[in-house]
């Protein structure tokens, strides 16, 4: 997260129409610096979402991005071309007549200078697109078309960039390193990232915001740690999961093992860099966390937190519940969830107001 | 004697064919490109209208030309403009018959070429902001390369060996509007057979080479599968 | 001397070509050939060709240029005849009219008796003979008497109609039609209105003098 | 009596136009299919050679094609085991001329489609347990279909127009070789240009309606980008 | 599992060639009933390998499958469409000019016949492509497209099944269930399942052996737990999991949960069918696993084992290590592996034959 707090304006789309018989209507905000994952089932409207804001799908409706109308009822409308967006199609559209290497200086060429953009060289390092750069798409695996691809995107400097399920085909190690560099590059460039993925890890690891889509429209927007700890992600349920927001106050020691402030508790996690004072934020998945009533003795789970519980929420059709606990005092925005057997709530008489330590395995936090 | 009747018409119908194909190309590219991306009802009529030219016999089609090129016709106002009494006889005149007869095996490739290229690549080039004019030139253009080149030989082809309509509409002057298939036609109907065989076989190792060279130079190699 | 410029039917080029010669060499002025079928030269001059003379294959043709004002009037004249000869390339057949009803001629090439000057000959003696019907079953029609001729050559029809002056340094066997049997094949030339100079007009009387009409019956044409 | 002498050249045209493009698309296919796929170094040849005919003025196509179709040409040889002297004259040799002389224009497009087609489509139907022969047929005939339909319309307007060649094979006799095109030049050869006119305006307009509708017809709808 | 224990004889490739540029030299066994994972980086050579035993691309070497030589190097080659493969593309391959119920029937006439193989409806009911019957491809979504090739693969009844990347594009929920099916099928009648994926989730739920790929290379291969277990799976670390085999004893009771049986230790776990007595595969990652050397009490966590440290094994460059934990006695082949900071277990004192306390959270217990 930038210094600079607060989302800056940036993408504002209010969209409504079909395509074929697939009806859409879809408004969404999404703020410069920040990455928007639009998450949602297959047919959602996803593609069309983002076509249409390139505006490559003619829909009615409005469309500004930085200040800038796009489109609007009056009857304007700016061509794809002057709407400086980058995008990466779903499956990737190389121009096939060239080479990786003149499939980036096409983007380049016509790309605006823009202070501090990713130079040529830096694209082709990150994306690991040395090797290919002779070749022509046509010789290229689907991985290797996907990050070419999402390298000519970024050389044109785009403003918004619009990324289509942009590295589906490209593995876990890569893709990781690939979406924390292009998380930078957002906030540094003040750029509007809207990405679709199906990839649950990589929305929780990648998204600053959540916009759900379903049906054509969107159901739920808001940042990732609320949109995360919601009803809105039905689906994987026990993937549930909540981003805190903690302060470092110690970086690695000896172990690899850095200390942080999460309101007053104290955390010990994996490997994390970066100035003391900065605040980071953490990703805990509702099965990672567990609750004991007593403080446990002999354990290897060393992040022991005191909360008090919130919430219980049923979940019904499953042997599960998932328990709210608040673990930063009253005012605290900090909210973690618990997936745990109902047998166990019973068991142990969790209820609303009680106090509970809550187990966090360290390896489970990451900085998103 | 012989060569300096050998080489006019040689080089007049080298000269012809090559402004011709410019011309269908020139013309035939926009064409092309309207009626693979046009939706409009006109667009299969307009196809239609493209090729008719076919069905009517050369010397047929050469009539009309000719009516259409001479003095009572438009070209014989355009003509009239530059101080001349008709477009018939002269080398522009045969540059427009041949367009005409030659144009839809020069549209067709290139049209099929253009829809086989789909959207996707544009829609590519519009979000990396090229104009629809850079990405005609940028991406449509080569990407139906094949189709373009396929066009051009077809094209040049069959003006080269184009001969009702030139008959009619150049009126075998020498120098002027007598290419070599006229040359070879005179000498059939002369029954100088041995000329005529020479003369073609030469045509046929010259266009023979020219067009074999052309498709292989500009032919993409076979896209691998991967 | 700008070349006169002469369209001409295509079975006379070969003559002219010849008298194009003779002609420059006497007057130092070049000819300029174009040749083509009589009707296709004739709307080229409807058209506004650039042509001074016209020599036709027939006689009608010009007639009608003459009428319609394409030519100068007075002008027109018959500079050639042509004769008519039912030819085979294989030597020593006895050719004549019967030829035509023998059971062993499947195909007799003629040219085209709606268009072709030779080919209305041809239709002429055929009916003159009595053989009409005959020659109307096995005939073959080319555009002109060279396809005729072509289409002997190659022995896909066994005997044709062509020009004795396509034939007559040609090996092979030849009848050469009285022409009794048909009306006189009179090819006729005009002066066209485009070519109002000396020059054109001196071509036409040309084509009459003493050294042409040898070069002429040398090449099969009479001439009146 | 003008209508017996205008019906039979119309049937005629439209018998060997039809027959024609039949030939076109059975010969035409094959060789397209093997133009697109094949990795020889005959490619390219192989192709100029399909296309050459079109350089050679048609009276001297028509000339070679005498020679070929008759006695002592491999015609004659096919010729007498049916009796005949010679295949030139015949409905059979008008078609045989005619589908030389127009293959260019029906391989081409039908290349040019299939090659768009790529190898994707095959590979999926190979591993959907179709043999090539069933997978030329369910997958790459359809997918080319716009290229099919353009090489047909192509073929058969040129075969309609047609006149060089089959003049001079034809021999232009009625109800057998004498087909509209030259039934269309007698008019203009005897200035009976009104007739000419006419018949020329009834073939435009039917050719049109057959043109149009057939594109119309066949040509897939526009794919919605997806 | 089924009841015939052990692997049927199913797919051998040894293949080595070249495409373009990129060397492959690759040997595979892919037993019949089981899924065997693919899984490299990008440009490993996953689809080359996939290509060459469909015989779509040729290469050198052996490729073998229920006792049939589909090609040697003596030069026999049986062509693609008789190998009786099915093949998912990385990029969908549905033919163009046919509608997906026009897919599907292409598929479906030319496969033979083959008890109790899915038939058109079950295949549709499976995938959800009822709505999308009547569309021709040009109008689907990318996970509508994937959705359709795999229902047409499947109806063409093949022995080998190739998937490369089936369900990239489509989301989490309906992914598994599909997955899970497939699974069934491939068990059921004895296919051979070879797939591509670089979601190791995936891989993890859904492969019972996994292949490791990398450079046109073979690096390990073998059931998945021993690989997810073993040093091969080397970018996500945290994710190193075992694969357990219990009984069950209990079906889902009101709870929700089943009882199993861990060579005579209890666990709970959710919602498992099943006859009792059949033997079941758990999934447990090394993350998931904590040790105590108490028994903890007052803890939501329900299911604690006992067993005995084999063996510690320090990650390097981490503050990790992996501790492997007998928890079946002696000759138990059963062995869990737990992660944990490297400061926990000096603190516990754990050194190979302690007795601990092994904490699973019930929930990470599933059917692989
Ligand atoms: N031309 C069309 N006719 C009918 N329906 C269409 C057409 N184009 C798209 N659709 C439908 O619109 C819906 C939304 O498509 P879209 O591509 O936006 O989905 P998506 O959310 O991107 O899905 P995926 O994740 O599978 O790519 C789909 O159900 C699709 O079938
Ligand atoms: N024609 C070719 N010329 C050169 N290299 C090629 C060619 N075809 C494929 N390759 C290379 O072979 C390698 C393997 O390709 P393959 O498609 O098998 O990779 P993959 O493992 O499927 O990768 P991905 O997961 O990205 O799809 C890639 O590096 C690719 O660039
Ligand atoms: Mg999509
Ligand atoms: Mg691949």
């Amino acid at each position: 997260m930038s210094a600079s707090a607060g989302p800056e304006p940036g993408l504002s789309a209010d969209l409504r129409g079909a395509v074929g018989s697939f009806r859409i209507e879809a408004g969404l905000e999404a703020p410069a610096g920040r990455v928007t994952s639009v998450f949602g089932p297959s047919g959602a409207g996803k593609t069309t979402l983002l076509r249409a804001v390139a505006g490559l799908t003619r829909l009615d409706g409005r469309v500004s991005a930085f200040g800038e109308v796009w489109q609007d009822a009056d009857g304007a409308f700016v061509p794809p071309h002057r709407r400086g967006v980058g995008f990466c199609f779903q499956e990737p559209a190389l121009f096939s007549h060239l080479t990786v290497a003149e499939n980036l200086a096409y983007a380049r060429r016509r790309a605006p200078e823009r202070p501090g953009a990713p130079v040529s060289a830096a694209v082709v390092e990150r994306l690991e697109l040395a090797p290919l750069l002779d070749r022509t798409p046509a010789g290229l695996s689907g991985g290797e078309r996907q990050r070419a691809a999402l390298g000519r995107a970024l050389l044109s400097n785009p403003g918004v960039l619009l990324l289509d399920e942009p590295l589906s085909g490209v593995h876990l190690g890569a893709r990781g390193r690939i979406l924390d560099w292009l998380r930078g590059l957002a906030r540094d460039l003040g750029l509007v990232v809207l990405q679709v993925s199906h990839d649950l890890g990589e929305v929780i690891r990648f998204a600053h915001r959540i916009a759900l889509i379903s049906d054509g429209r969107i159901t739920a927007i808001g940042p990732a740690g609320t949109i995360l700890a919601g009803e809105g992600i039905r689906a994987p349920r026990f993937e549930a999961s909540v981003v805190l927001v903690a302060r470092i106050l110690d970086t690695a020691d000896a172990a690899g093992l850095s200390t942080l402030d999460l309101d007053g508790q104290r955390l010990r996690v994996a490997g994390m860099g970066g100035q003391p004072g900065r605040p980071v934020r953490l990703r805990v998945r509702a099965r990672d966390v567990a609750l004991a009533t007593t403080r446990p003795e002999g354990l290897s789970i060393r992040n022991v937190l005191d909360g008090v519980i919130r919430e219980l929420r049923d979940q019904p059709g499953t042997p599960f519940i998932e328990v709210v606990v608040a673990v930063g005092g009253a005012g605290s925005r900090n909210l973690l969830l618990a997936r745990i057997t109902r047998a166990a709530a019973t068991e142990l008489e969790l209820a609303p107001g009680r106090p509970v330590h809550v187990l966090l395995k360290s390896v489970c936090l990451e900085d998103p | 004697m012989e060569a300096q009747a050998v080489w006019p018409p040689i080089r007049l119908t080298l000269e012809l064919a090559g402004i011709t194909t410019v011309f269908l190309l020139l013309l035939g590219t926009p064409l092309a490109w309207w009626l693979a991306r046009t939706r409009s009802r006109l667009r299969e009529p307009v196809a239609a209208l493209v090729a008719l030219p076919l069905v009517l016999p050369p010397t047929v089609l050469g009539f009309y030309l000719l009516l259409a090129l001479g003095p009572e016709g438009p070209g014989g106002f355009v003509a009239r403009l530059f101080g001349e009494p008709s477009l018939a006889f002269s080398f522009p005149g045969l540059v427009i018959g041949s367009v005409i007869y030659s144009l839809p095996f020069a549209v067709q490739p290139i049209r099929g070429a253009f829809e086989a290229l789909g959207n996707r690549p544009l829609e590519a080039a519009a979000t990396l902001r090229a104009s629809p004019w850079d990405a005609f030139w940028s991406v449509a253009i080569p990407g139906a390369r094949s189709g373009l080149v396929a066009g051009a030989v077809l094209g040049f082809a069959h003006t080269v060996g184009e001969f009702g309509v030139i008959l009619m509409i150049g009126g075998n002057i020498p120098g002027t509007t007598r290419v070599l298939s006229i040359a070879i036609y005179d000498h059939v109907e002369l029954l100088e057979w041995e000329t005529a065989h020479w003369l073609s076989g030469g045509l046929l190792v010259f266009s023979f080479a020219v067009v074999s060279l052309t498709l292989s130079l500009t032919r993409r190699r076979e896209a691998d599968p991967a | 001397c700008e070349p006169v410029r002469v369209a001409v039917a295509s079975n006379f080029l070969a003559a002219a070509r010849e008298a194009g010669v003779v002609f420059e060499r006497a007057t130092g002025c070049p000819l300029s050939l174009s040749a083509g079928s009589t009707g296709q030269l004739y709307a080229q001059i409807a058209q506004g060709a650039p042509f001074e003379v016209f020599l036709a294959a027939d006689s009608e043709r010009p007639e009608r240029a003459e009428r319609e004002g394409l030519a100068v009037p007075g002008s027109r004249r018959t500079y050639a005849v042509g004769r008519l000869v039912l030819f085979s390339p294989t030597p020593g057949l006895p050719l004549s009219g019967q030829t035509l009803a023998d059971p062993g001629v499947r195909r007799v090439a003629l040219a085209n008796p709606r268009t072709a000057p030779y080919g209305r000959a041809a239709l002429e003696a055929a009916r003159t003979l009595g053989l009409e019907s005959a020659l109307a079953s096995r005939q073959v029609v080319g555009t002109n008497v060279a396809q005729a001729l072509s289409f002997v050559l190659t022995g896909n029809a066994e005997v044709g109609f062509v020009a004795l002056s396509q034939v007559v340094d040609r090996s092979g066997s030849s009848w050469l039609i009285p022409e009794t049997l048909h009306s006189p094949i009179r090819q006729q030339g005009v002066v066209l209105a485009r070519g109002r100079r000396a020059e054109a007009a001196a071509f036409l009387d040309f084509l009459a003098s003493g050294e042409i009409r040898e070069l002429l019956a040398r090449r099969g044409y009479r001439t009146d």
